[in-house]
């Protein structure tokens, strides 16, 4: 097991590095860099080549990027170019936001969805259930950012009772940050949710029709209370997988979320950094990104085997489990 | 020799199974007679025919089909070993892909492995020797019944003309009346055309009535292996004793112990 | 808007939060040329040497006194007794050290103003003596923009993060991402602000912005950059109202002189007469001055009321086909996000009879491409820089001819201020002839504020916000 | 004990099971027998109150004179576990993969009753031991997926029997097995019936099965009885045609010690195969597959009786008399 | 169990008509805008700005710029048709054809490969985009090629999981045991099986590409002027909320309608087509 937790760690680094090796070559690709950015409108092509040199991005870039690699490493990415800002300050102080909202909108789709799913899945042959499934559908339908400013009208500025943009650290006032996050959340939620929900009515479904809740019920259970002690958490393996497949979109949300209220996480340094051409900024973000979708991952993947003991037994052997 | 097929220290295991699937297998098969393969769910019978038939490259030991191996067989001449090798699965549901016509399916060996198309005439006059007619050529996996499915099977095997028969499970998941009628199909066949038949099945007393000679496996190994009579008459191993107990007990011929 | 969040902070006398866009990169008015930079520091925090009136006329500020020499090539500033923000004295080496820098900086909106500065010599303590190759209006006018800014000698480096200056506010804490923010400075030489603090938020969406406002999240959304819808919703709605102001911005067509199918000046011209200014201010910001000539700031003593080539589609139609070029593409680069202005100026060269195809750049593939490397056909952009820019070799219009430059050289050793107005109205009608540069309009500066909050200074000569003055009324 | 009269459940048009009468004495032991898809399953399910939501029953199921027809699924669950056990085909499929086998019987201990965790504890062990586990604390702890195919199938009898219920159905139990783990399972459960006087529903397709472990057995051809009587009488004398073709056809018929003589010898068939529900003949369901069909056969054939609880439900039966068959049987 | 599927094999099931439907509704409205639209959708009129829903010749009102609104919205259904196929064609293509080939491959090739498409799966494929549309440009070839890589992945390992399953079915093995490559396997047996399932999952997709693509759009890296597409309308509509709610409700309920008859279509193609192999819920 310890081996097999290296093993993972070292797979997940590698993909982390190999994913910040292609934003290293993208970046190259962008036209301009920071120099430009700095100078702006009346740089010469002298002052130009005399920044770009003093900032070092004159030097090849295997060079520039292993420099950043080490800087990595020690855990000091150093300063933004044009903004001098500490790097890892600022995607640490900016990844509490992010993660705060892909996590909430999780936690919230999750409790929902399992909610709803079930209740879907129970009354599959009834008007309810297929209510519900209608539901499921126009949430589905219906995109992220629209949502969000449809709620920013009804619940910021007609009904005044949460902020319609902005955001409080922690470190303030915990009871604002609740109360600026929680529409971000929602919005962010209702996809993922109506998402979630579907699968959990199918993984419900499923497990409706295994004969290990006939036994349940043979033992003298009634339905209700054989789903709850066997179905919930069976059906709970199949949903883990989907929310892995989810969280790639739901960092992406994330993006246009915080653009809709503004929020300084992440996704808005990437694009403000972006359009900064901030290099190093952009690789570092990119990076943790791409990490924390690894470790959610990879964290999944454990709750997988803590959930199933075949997972767990199958990967002790070391073989596939279908 | 005078071994039609012939198996020489074969051990097998998968790559993600704890245990060996084979140990040391020896066996030899002699044109024209049936060998019932049995043993308990595990023991390795699917995976030996596999091996036999080439599905599995072997190592260690050897396969030899009329004195030739099956790797070199299957490297110089592969159509024609699998032309003479052929296979009857388990599950008739699951052995034609639902997706093709009976006359699809049945033409497939013969485009595959003879490079022509078969005739309708071809198809039909090998589905009336199992018992079928011309209805179910256009017919879905699904629209026909397991016994039917089994025998459009036992028909694809037989359209290239093989000399032995690998049968694995052929009637488990089939109906005691429709059991019936597939063994039937089988002996006859092997009357008729002469062919070698291999059949795997975890009842003795099916084995016992079809085979004329039985080879029992026990995790891998073949514990046991002669002419059925005698197996049956004075079991040596002690895993084939525990066998016939087995089957004793649910036999409807036997006088009433329980009483 | 109403709510009960944040009602601790909320109609409090003495803070304001007020929104703005963009958030700059760092603070270094020295090497950035960010807008936001000179929105929120100027006069707020750093002060130059001089204060510009509303009619174009300079008054001392940081300096007590000047005087000129009558050649018109020295100049004498006397320094007013102040303190900087971090409690050091401002002395006259600091201005020395100032002036250098501005003079010396790679960034030509502010070095460029400085040329014709031959030496900076501090007298005593508290007077410094400017001497000039020749005699300069430019220069002196600088002393009014962020050329004139005194800050601590040395404090250059710590510009970018932390700038210090001898300002009514002080520069306190900058939040990245989230905002910046000012607090009164108690040990100002001049009249205290009313405001003790002040809060820059930046909210890049409009709508958000808005909405912020709205919610009561902010109190102010100062230089709003949205729709005339926009703006006139919130100053219709109870409790809000707007402020607009002329601005500095100047927007404008650029035609690459470098390109052949532009040497005939039949297409300019087309090009120019196909121009529909007032729909592309009612398309886009809804508020801004149209012109002809290229006048900026606004309070400029150079008014012009000439038009070359006003709107008129039927001429411009008749100078194409006179051409011959009907049906030319024109390959139009423009910056990502203006694309409603591009939609009108397409509609108006289509009806001339070009072709457009419109590409859109995000800023610095814009700055390298457009600006530096003149990669480009036509454009549009908006920006403070005055005519000056163009001298030979033309900056990214590539086009350079004698002329102007030599009726903005004379202008600039003129001793008189009208003579000075007077060649420089010449210059830039001479300009708009040529229609290389063609000028569209002035942006306004539009503050969307909550009704109770007073004092803004109703013009802005550098795109300062400033803030010396604003007080709330009520509360 | 158990009395099924007029009992007929249906699912869409179809109806796939309609008993007249059937019944479980105290302690018997009755084989419940039929191709696939000829309705046992139905028939258990029926009786345990676990049929699928779409089907509809009507008629009548009696426990110890009670009715269960049209009572809650909150009551019937009362009397599952505690007066009905049951145990399925697939013992992998039929315990959840995800919890350990302590808990699921300790589960079937727990339920309505008000024993401790520990005392529940106390007697799922010796439920594991009752029915022949080896180390049963250590079993315990175990997931469905780490024990053998066996071994799962003793931990759902453990379970079925947990709360001594007076009858305990066996929906094809050994299917899944190998013979040599089918005969462990098989004379298990003859032990644990007779030991506590439980009675048992064993249903199955395998003849052999039935008359190892019944005393009585009933046949059933697309969702009728066929026949029905005491275990021997009905293998070595049946009436019904169908049975008769079946016990012909089963290989389990062969004497193991004389199979050589009968090498090669075809085996006895049933023409045809199972029809799908709905497309049975009228009258008798057998009628076109029957080599020995007749005329009346179009008529649903009334119940005879052949003496001695033996029903049976045939035109034209294999043994008209109990003296013929006497007779021939000599 | 699937005794119901049978039934309902040749059942137009009502998400299939409901699908099917809003689908009509969509590409006719891109269709037909090819060769009419009510007015020419960039035809300009400052002074007829912002009309209201209903008004004279402007069925759904005029935008910012005084354009017309439906012809508008039948324009940008044309943006939604052309990046949706595009990219989704052109992902679920390689996608599938890597998932088979994965799937078909030696078991330690397989968890190497499957784990790189995992990776590929989790990575926000926003990011790509944003990073593309700096470097090559916004425009609908951003869109489509972000849309595009960010669907490879998540195809392929939609592909992996039900073709291994056909694989481990004993028809395939049966089609070796009679000489079948293991290629002529893939593509002949396990591809039609999966085929339905993947039918569903381009629909699936492209709904999500629509959804993607308004994101994209809306952030501005998408579709540009004088391209109209329903994301960009609503960024440009964002700034008159309250103002002009409509402008902000109408191409948000186009894209809800195409999205939702997308998805209905996927449902119904499911329940139709869907042969004894059990398929999932799919994922995109
Ligand atoms: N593809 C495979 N990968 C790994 N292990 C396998 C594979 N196929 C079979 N095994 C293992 O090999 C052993 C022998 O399997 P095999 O299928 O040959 O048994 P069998 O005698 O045919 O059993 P059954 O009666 O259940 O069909 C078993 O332990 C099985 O778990
Ligand atoms: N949920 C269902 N919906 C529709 N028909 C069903 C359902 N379950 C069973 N049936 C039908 O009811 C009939 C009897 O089924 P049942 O499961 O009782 O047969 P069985 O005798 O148990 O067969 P097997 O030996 O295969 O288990 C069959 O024709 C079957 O197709
Ligand atoms: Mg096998
Ligand atoms: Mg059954």
């Amino acid at each position: 097991m310890r081996w097999l937790l290296l093993r993972s760690l070292v797979l997940l680094a590698a993909s982390a590095l190999a994913g910040s090796v292609v934003v290293f070559l993208l970046l190259r690709l962008l036209g301009g860099d920071v120099a430009t950015v700095i100078l702006g409108r009346t740089a010469t092509p002298q002052s130009l080549a005399e920044l770009r040199s003093q900032l070092g991005l004159d030097r090849p870039g295997i060079v520039q990027y292993f420099t950043w690699l080490g800087d990595l490493v020690r855990g000091n990415l150093g300063q933004s170019y044009a903004a001098g800002y500490d790097i890892s300050q600022q995607i640490q102080s900016r990844l509490g936001v992010t993660v705060a909202l892909a996590l909430g909108s999780m936690a919230v789709s999750s409790v929902v969805s399992v909610a709803a799913g079930s209740y879907a899945a129970l009354q599959a042959r009834k008007v309810r259930g297929a209510f519900v499934d209608l539901l499921t559908q126009l949430g589905m339908a219906v995109p992220t950012f629209w949502a969000g400013l449809v709620l920013v009208i009804i619940v910021s500025i007609h009904l005044g009772w949460l902020p319609a943009s902005g955001y409080v650290p922690w470190s303030q006032d915990p009871g604002q940050t609740i109360r600026s996050l929680t529409l971000p959340v929602a919005a962010l939620s209702i996809h993922v949710t109506a998402v979630l929900t579907r699968y959990v009515k199918s993984a419900m479904l499923d497990v409706l029709g295994q004969p290990y809740l006939r036994t349940a019920m043979a033992k003298g259970r009634t339905l209700p209370m054989a789903v709850l002690v066997h179905g919930v958490r069976n059906a709970s393996v199949s949903i883990v997988t989907v929310g892995t497949l989810m969280l790639g979109g739901l960092l992406a949300g994330t993006v246009v979320i915080e653009n809709v209220f503004n929020l300084p996480g992440l996704g808005s340094l990437l694009v403000s950094a972006i359009k900064g051409r901030e290099a190093l900024v952009v690789q570092s973000v990119a990076f943790v990104i791409v990490l924390m979708v690894l470790t959610l991952n990879f964290l999944m993947d454990i709750a997988y085997g803590v959930l199933d003991p075949r997972i767990r037994d199958a990967e002790k052997r070391g073989t596939n489990v279908e | 020799m005078s071994y039609i097929v012939e198996t020489k220290h074969l051990s097998f295991r998968y790559r993600t199974a704890p245990a060996p699937s084979l140990v040391d297998v020896d066996l030899g098969i002699e044109p024209g007679t049936t060998l019932g393969l049995v043993g308990e769910s595990g023991s390795g019978k699917s995976t030996l025919i596999r091996v036999m038939c080439g599905l599995i490259p072997v190592a260690p030991g050897a396969v030899r089909y009329q004195d030739r191996d099956v790797v070199d067989w299957l490297q110089q001449d592969g159509r024609t070993f699998r032309r003479q090798n052929q296979l009857v699965f388990q599950n008739p549901a699951s052995s034609f892909d639902p997706r093709m016509t009976m006359a699809t399916a049945l033409a497939e060996p013969v485009k595959a492995l003879e490079q022509r198309t078969p005739t309708t005439s071809e198809l039909v006059s090998r589905l009336e020797q199992v018992g079928l007619n011309a209805g179910v050529l256009n017919r879905h996996p699904h629209q026909l019944s397991g016994g039917q499915v089994q025998r459009v099977a036992i028909a694809r095997a037989l359209l290239v003309g093989p000399q032995l028969l690998y049968a694995d499970e052929p009637t488990s998941s089939l109906d005691v009346s429709v059991q019936a009628q597939v063994l039937n199909l089988l002996m006859e066949l092997r009357r008729t055309l002469g062919l070698t038949l291999v059949v795997v099945s975890h009842d003795l007393a099916l084995v016992s009535r079809v085979c004329d000679r039985v080879a029992v496996m026990l995790s891998g190994a073949i514990v046991e292996a002669g002419p059925t009579a005698e197996v049956l008459r004075e079991p040596k191993a002690p895993y084939t004793q525990q066998l016939l107990a087995a089957a004793e007990l649910v036999s409807l011929s036997q006088e009433d112990a329980n009483q | 808007g109403s709510g009960s969040s944040g009602s601790a902070i909320r109609g409090t006398k003495d803070s304001l939060r007020v929104a703005v866009a963009q958030e700059p990169s760092d603070w270094n008015y020295l090497r950035n040329p960010s807008t936001t930079i000179r929105q929120l520091l100027l006069l707020n925090v750093l002060e130059p040497l001089l204060d510009k009136k509303e009619d174009g006329s300079l008054t001392p500020l940081l300096a007590e006194s000047y005087t000129m020499s009558d050649a018109g090539t020295v100049y004498t500033f006397k320094i007013r007794k102040a303190v900087f923000s971090n409690g050091a004295e401002v002395t006259a080496d600091d201005v020395v050290y100032s002036l250098e820098q501005a003079k010396n900086t790679k960034l030509q909106d502010v070095a460029g103003r400085l040329k014709a500065v031959k030496q900076i010599a501090k007298v005593d303590d508290h007077t410094v003596r400017v001497t000039l190759s020749k005699p300069s209006q430019a220069f002196l006018d600088a002393m009014s923009t962020d050329s004139g800014i005194v800050i601590p000698k040395g404090s250059a480096g710590s510009l970018t993060k932390t700038p210090v200056g001898s300002g009514p506010y002080i520069f306190s804490a900058w939040k990245n991402g989230v905002e910046v923010d000012f607090v009164r400075n108690d040990k100002y030489w001049g009249d205290k602000p009313e405001l003790r603090t002040i809060t820059w938020r930046w909210i890049d969406d409009v709508t958000t912005a808005i909405n912020a406002l709205r919610a009561g999240d902010v109190d102010m959304i100062g230089a709003f950059w949205g729709k005339k819808e926009q703006i006139d919703s919130v100053a219709r709605t109870a409790g809000f109202t707007k402020q607009v102001i002329p601005g500095s911005e100047m927007v404008y067509l650029s035609l690459n002189a470098d390109d052949p199918s532009f040497k005939d000046e039949r297409v300019r011209q087309a090009i120019a007469y196909s121009l529909d200014r007032k729909g592309w201010i009612d398309g886009t910001t809804g508020s801004g001055q149209p012109t002809c000539v290229f006048v900026n700031p606004p309070n400029q003593p150079w008014k012009s009321d000439k038009c070359p080539y006003p709107y008129n589609p039927e001429k411009a139609k008749q100078l194409l086909t006179a051409s011959g070029k009907q049906g030319m593409t024109l390959r139009y680069t423009a910056l990502a996000g203006t694309q409603n202005g591009v939609a009108i100026i397409t509609q108006g060269l289509e009806r001339a009879g070009f072709k457009v195809q419109a590409q859109y750049l995000d800023w610095p593939t814009y700055l390298d491409r457009v600006l530096t490397r003149g990669q480009y056909q036509i454009t549009h952009i908006s920006g403070p820089q005055p005519i000056d820019t163009w001298t030979c070799p033309g900056w990214f219009t590539h086009d350079c001819y004698p002329e102007m430059d030599n009726l903005l050289a004379q202008a600039d050793r003129a001793l008189d201020r009208t003579q000075w107005a007077d060649l420089r109205r010449e210059a830039v009608e001479k300009d708009a002839e040529r229609a290389y540069l063609i000028p569209a309009w002035t942006s306004s500066v539009t503050s969307l504020l909550k009704v109770g909050i007073a004092g803004s200074k109703p013009f802005s000569a550098n795109s300062e916000l400033d803030m010396r003055k604003v007080h709330w009324t009520t509360s | 004990m158990l009395e099924i009269s007029d009992l007929c459940v249906a699912i869409g048009p179809h109806r796939i099971l309609s008993v007249e009468k059937f019944q479980i004495d105290p302690g018997q032991r009755v084989g419940l027998v039929g191709e696939s898809g000829s309705g046992k399953t139905m028939m258990a399910t029926s009786i345990a109150g676990l049929l699928p939501d779409e089907a509809s029953v009507q008629g009548s199921i009696r426990l110890d004179g009670s009715e269960l027809i049209g009572r809650s699924d909150r009551e019937r669950a009362k009397v599952r576990g505690s007066e009905i056990g049951m145990i399925f085909q697939d013992p992998l499929k039929a315990l959840n993969p995800l919890m350990r086998i302590g808990r699921q019987v300790a589960e079937a201990v727990r339920i309505r009753s008000s024993l401790t965790r520990r005392e529940a504890g106390r007697r799922v062990l010796e439920l594991l031991e009752q029915v022949q586990l080896p180390e049963p604390a250590q079993l315990a702890r175990r997931y469905p997926h780490q024990l053998s195919g066996g071994q799962r199938q003793r931990a759902m009898i453990a379970m079925a029997i947990a709360r001594n219920p007076r009858l305990l159905i066996a929906d094809e139990p050994t299917t899944a097995l190998d013979v040599t783990v089918q005969q462990g399972i098989l004379e298990l459960l003859l032990d644990l019936s007779r030991q506590h006087g439980m009675a048992l529903l064993f249903i199955t397709h395998d003849l052999g099965v039935v008359r190892a472990v019944s005393d009585r057995i009933a046949v059933m051809y697309g969702g009728r009885l066929v026949e029905s009587g005491p275990v021997r009488e009905v293998i070595h004398h049946p009436r019904h045609r169908y049975t008769e073709a079946l016990i012909a056809a089963s290989p389990a018929s062969t004497r193991l010690t004389e199979a050589s003589a009968l090498l090669g010898v075809p085996f006895q068939t049933i023409a045809g195969t199972v029809p799908a529900a709905g497309e049975f003949p009228s009258g008798c369901r057998f009628r076109n597959r029957c080599t020995h069909a007749v005329e009346a056969c179009a008529v649903e054939p009334a119940a005879t009786e052949a003496g001695d609880d033996h029903l049976y439900r045939c035109w034209n039966p294999a043994i008209r008399t109990g003296a013929e068959a006497h007779e021939l049987h000599r | 169990m699937s005794n119901d599927r049978r039934s309902a094999r040749h059942n137009l099931t009502p998400s299939l008509v409901a699908g099917a439907a809003l689908l009509v509704l969509f590409l006719g409205a891109g269709l037909v805008s090819f060769v009419w639209t009510p007015h020419d959708p960039g035809e300009i009129n400052v002074a007829n700005r912002l009309a209201p829903m209903g008004s004279s010749g402007h069925l759904l009102g005029t935008d910012d710029l005084g354009r017309d609104v439906l012809s508008m919205i039948m324009a940008g259904a044309r943006t939604s048709l052309l990046v949706g196929g595009v990219s989704t064609i052109a992902a679920i293509i390689p996608g599938v054809l890597f998932g088979l080939l994965i799937a078909g491959s030696r078991s330690t090739l397989q968890s190497l490969f499957s784990r790189i498409t995992d990776v590929g799966v989790a990575l926000p494929g926003l990011l790509l985009a944003l990073v593309l549309a700096t470097a090559i440009g916004p425009g609908n070839t951003t869109s489509i090629v972000a849309i595009m890589t960010w669907f490879i992945p998540v195809s392929t390992r939609v592909t992996i999981g039900p073709a291994r399953q056909v694989l481990a079915l004993d028809f395939v093995e049966a089609a070796f045991a009679y000489g079948r490559s293991k290629r002529f396997v893939l593509f002949r047996h396990v591809l039609p099986n999966i085929g339905p399932l993947i039918l569903a999952q381009t629909s699936v997709m492209f709904a999500s590409a629509i959804l993607i693509e308004a994101a994209l759009s809306y952030l501005g890296v998408g579709a540009q002027p004088p391209t109209v597409s329903w994301g960009s309308m609503l960024n440009e509509a964002q700034s008159f909320l309250g103002v002009s709610d409509s402008l902000i409700v109408v191409p948000g309920v186009a894209i809800a309608i195409t999205v939702l008859g997308f998805n209905f279509l996927s449902d119904g193609l499911r329940a139709l087509l869907d042969p004894q192999l059990q398929t999932k819920e799919v994922a995109a």
